[in-house]
């Protein structure tokens, strides 16, 4: 289709493989598609972009060989999915009945801590007062302790309120485990921003919800460490 | 008085709610915390959580609060700190507005309790809907076993965000158990009070603020000044129990008082 | 067999181990190789014939989806080998380099690692002495050594006090690994408190954490994070 030969060759048509002019030119993308699909399947943790590019040869494509590798794959047994910046094969969700052998057995979360981890994932970052105002009770000890253990939140930015107090954020390894692409890929975060749900609105006045009895506060009032 | 209404409340409820309240007190150690339980309460209402009535809400909760007590059931303090605003709410609900009053009013109150009630039911069901999906370890895998096919062996170290915060909580915690010592310069001693106070009660036949005895110097720096208070009020306490002293407080967090017990009064 | 029309695919071939015409037909054979695919992905060995059919629905014939899964993956990144009696799914021989990922041995940071890293974090810029000061205990040199090694701290300026003793601060790479966006972001004794991470509560009679009006302030002092 193209007879002068030198079209771009930035624009990789698929599969075609390159022509050579430069010593150093990158593999055709069937073969950068093998090289990630080698990759992407002996990895068990996402990969990112990144890192594939790093372990490719000098000017490969990963992002789209990834594209696609992903579309090869679509309807089988097995998939590549995005998971943040990171790709990873995973098996088809219709196909978990066959490995009762593989499933681990996750420790149980508390009905607590599942509302405190979707509280952290539709509303992050945020901090644990705002939990609480939420929540309406405070915070367990250990809650917060659990989910930072199992890497499905971490520290966010300190919050630039008084008392600077921090918040919290979901992980990768969150997006991992739940299949997500991203956080905006939360089932209903549209609707539920739209009827302003995710909205942090101040009580009018003083409400006797979401202040625990004892201590817990003080985290709001407090000076903090790095204040200057 | 409140009563009355609260006789008025029950019988206006169906059976079927009575016992659908009977069996929320029974189970109230099921809830976590008043706004879980007023949740609950709401489903009786059948309607969009947008569309509740808050005030029939307000009256479903001061009733399950007074039928608890009524059963012996201790409460925990917020569940009454939630009665009494809820009781306060009720009322600036059912009261005309008084122009004269300050604040936020009823409706925007019951506006923003319902908005609460709505956000913790979405997060709940947005809990749910997550718990829902595919997870990994459980509908889908990753790969088994990791391919290792060239080890070029090296050692790293690692350690986790939590390690790094339980080993400095480690070192402030044992800065905090160091061997206490007193810092003398900012401690007044009960004793030291008690001398003072001998000396001058004699002087004092009308009630007097128990903080006029503090010594001089010892009113203005806070941590001498919180010595200072603490010493003389339990120099006050003794003087009372040898029948030397009358102390008295209108009310919490008013100014403690006191006056000599001379034999002649 | 089967006469009344249900036009199902799967005709058992030969081989086929199951002859008993069961009541549930066998599913489609490309349904039957996403299973093969799935499982022989996620099994951490080898997967026999055997086990394959003992995890297939009834009728399927693992003999054959494993041999046109074989077939798919020629060529491919990834290949369906045979090991023993068994069958994986194992990197083409010919990206092995793209495997180099050096296998790292993972060791726990040691104790006192962890807390002079802690302290640096905490204080920064921070000299040896006060680290000193802060643990209670010398550092040894091999510490501080190895956390620079780690590119986990870095030198910062020289403290404009006699002697012009050098600080430690800690380097980008620490937040990475730590998945902070800044040292600012780590938590007050209180919020570690709050988040049950203090093991111990303080004995009766000892001062409340946190009040420190000593160790705290001079973190305020401080200037600069990461100056310059």
């Amino acid at each position: 289709m193209d007879d002068h030969g030198l079209d771009q060759t930035a624009e990789q048509p698929e599969g075609g493989p390159l022509e050579r002019d430069s010593l150093f030119e990158a593999p055709p993308m069937v073969e950068q598609e093998r090289m990630v699909e080698a990759v992407l399947f002996a990895s068990s943790e996402p990969v990112t972009l990144r890192d594939l590019a790093g372990r490719m040869p000098h000017g490969c494509n990963p992002g789209e060989a990834v594209e696609h590798l992903r579309k090869r794959y679509e309807g089988r047994g097995v998939r590549v999915v995005r998971v943040g910046d990171a790709w990873a094969v995973r098996t088809a969700p219709d196909l978990g009945f066959l490995m009762q052998k593989e499933i681990v057995e996750t420790r149980k979360l508390s009905r607590a801590a599942i509302e405190t981890l979707a509280i952290i994932a539709y509303h992050q970052p945020v901090t644990r007062a705002e939990i609480e105002e939420i929540r309406g009770v405070s915070v367990s000890r250990g809650t917060i302790d659990q989910l930072l253990e199992m890497e499905w939140i971490r520290l966010g930015r300190r919050r630039m309120t008084p008392g600077r107090p921090v918040t919290f954020v979901v992980t990768p390894s969150f997006l991992d485990h739940f299949g997500l692409e991203s956080a905006r890929d939360l089932p209903g975060l549209k609707e539920l921003r739209a009827a302003g749900l995710l909205e942090n609105r101040p009580p009018p006045g003083a409400l006797p919800i979401g202040h625990g009895e004892d201590g817990e506060h003080e985290i709001g009032e407090q000076p903090e460490l790095f204040e200057e | 008085m409140s009563e009355q209404n609260l006789f008025d409340d029950v019988a206006t409820q169906s059976v079927e709610e009575r016992l659908a309240a009977e069996a929320l007190i029974v189970d109230v150690e099921g809830y976590e915390g008043p706004l879980d339980l007023l949740l609950t309460l709401s489903r009786t209402q059948k309607v969009d959580l947008r569309r509740i009535s808050v005030l029939e809400l307000a009256r479903q909760y001061l009733t399950f609060v007074d039928r608890a007590k009524e059963l012996r059931i201790e409460l925990a303090a917020d569940y009454l700190v939630m009665a009494a605003w809820l009781a306060f709410l009720k009322s600036r609900l059912l009261l005309p507005p008084d122009p004269e009053e300050e604040g936020p009013s009823g409706e925007e109150l019951a506006a923003h309790l319902a908005f609460q009630l709505e956000r913790l039911q979405a997060m709940r069901d947005a809990a749910a809907r997550l718990m829902g999906r595919d997870q990994r370890g459980r509908d889908f895998f990753a790969r088994g076993k990791g391919e290792d096919v060239e080890r070029i062996r090296s050692v790293t170290y690692s350690a986790s965000l939590l390690d790094l915060m339980q080993g400095y909580a480690r070192i402030r915690t044992k800065d905090d158990f160091r061997p206490f010592v007193m810092d003398r310069d900012s401690v007044y001693t009960m004793e030291e009070a008690l001398e003072r106070m001998r000396s001058l009660i004699g002087f004092t036949g009308s009630w007097t603020d128990m903080l006029s005895y503090l010594p001089d110097g010892w009113h203005t720096d806070p941590v001498r000044r919180r010595s200072a208070t603490a010493a003389t009020f339990a120099a006050s306490l003794q003087l009372v129990k040898e029948g030397k002293l009358e102390i008295r407080q209108s009310e919490s967090f008013s100014a403690i008082q006191l006056r000599s017990l001379d034999e002649e009064n």
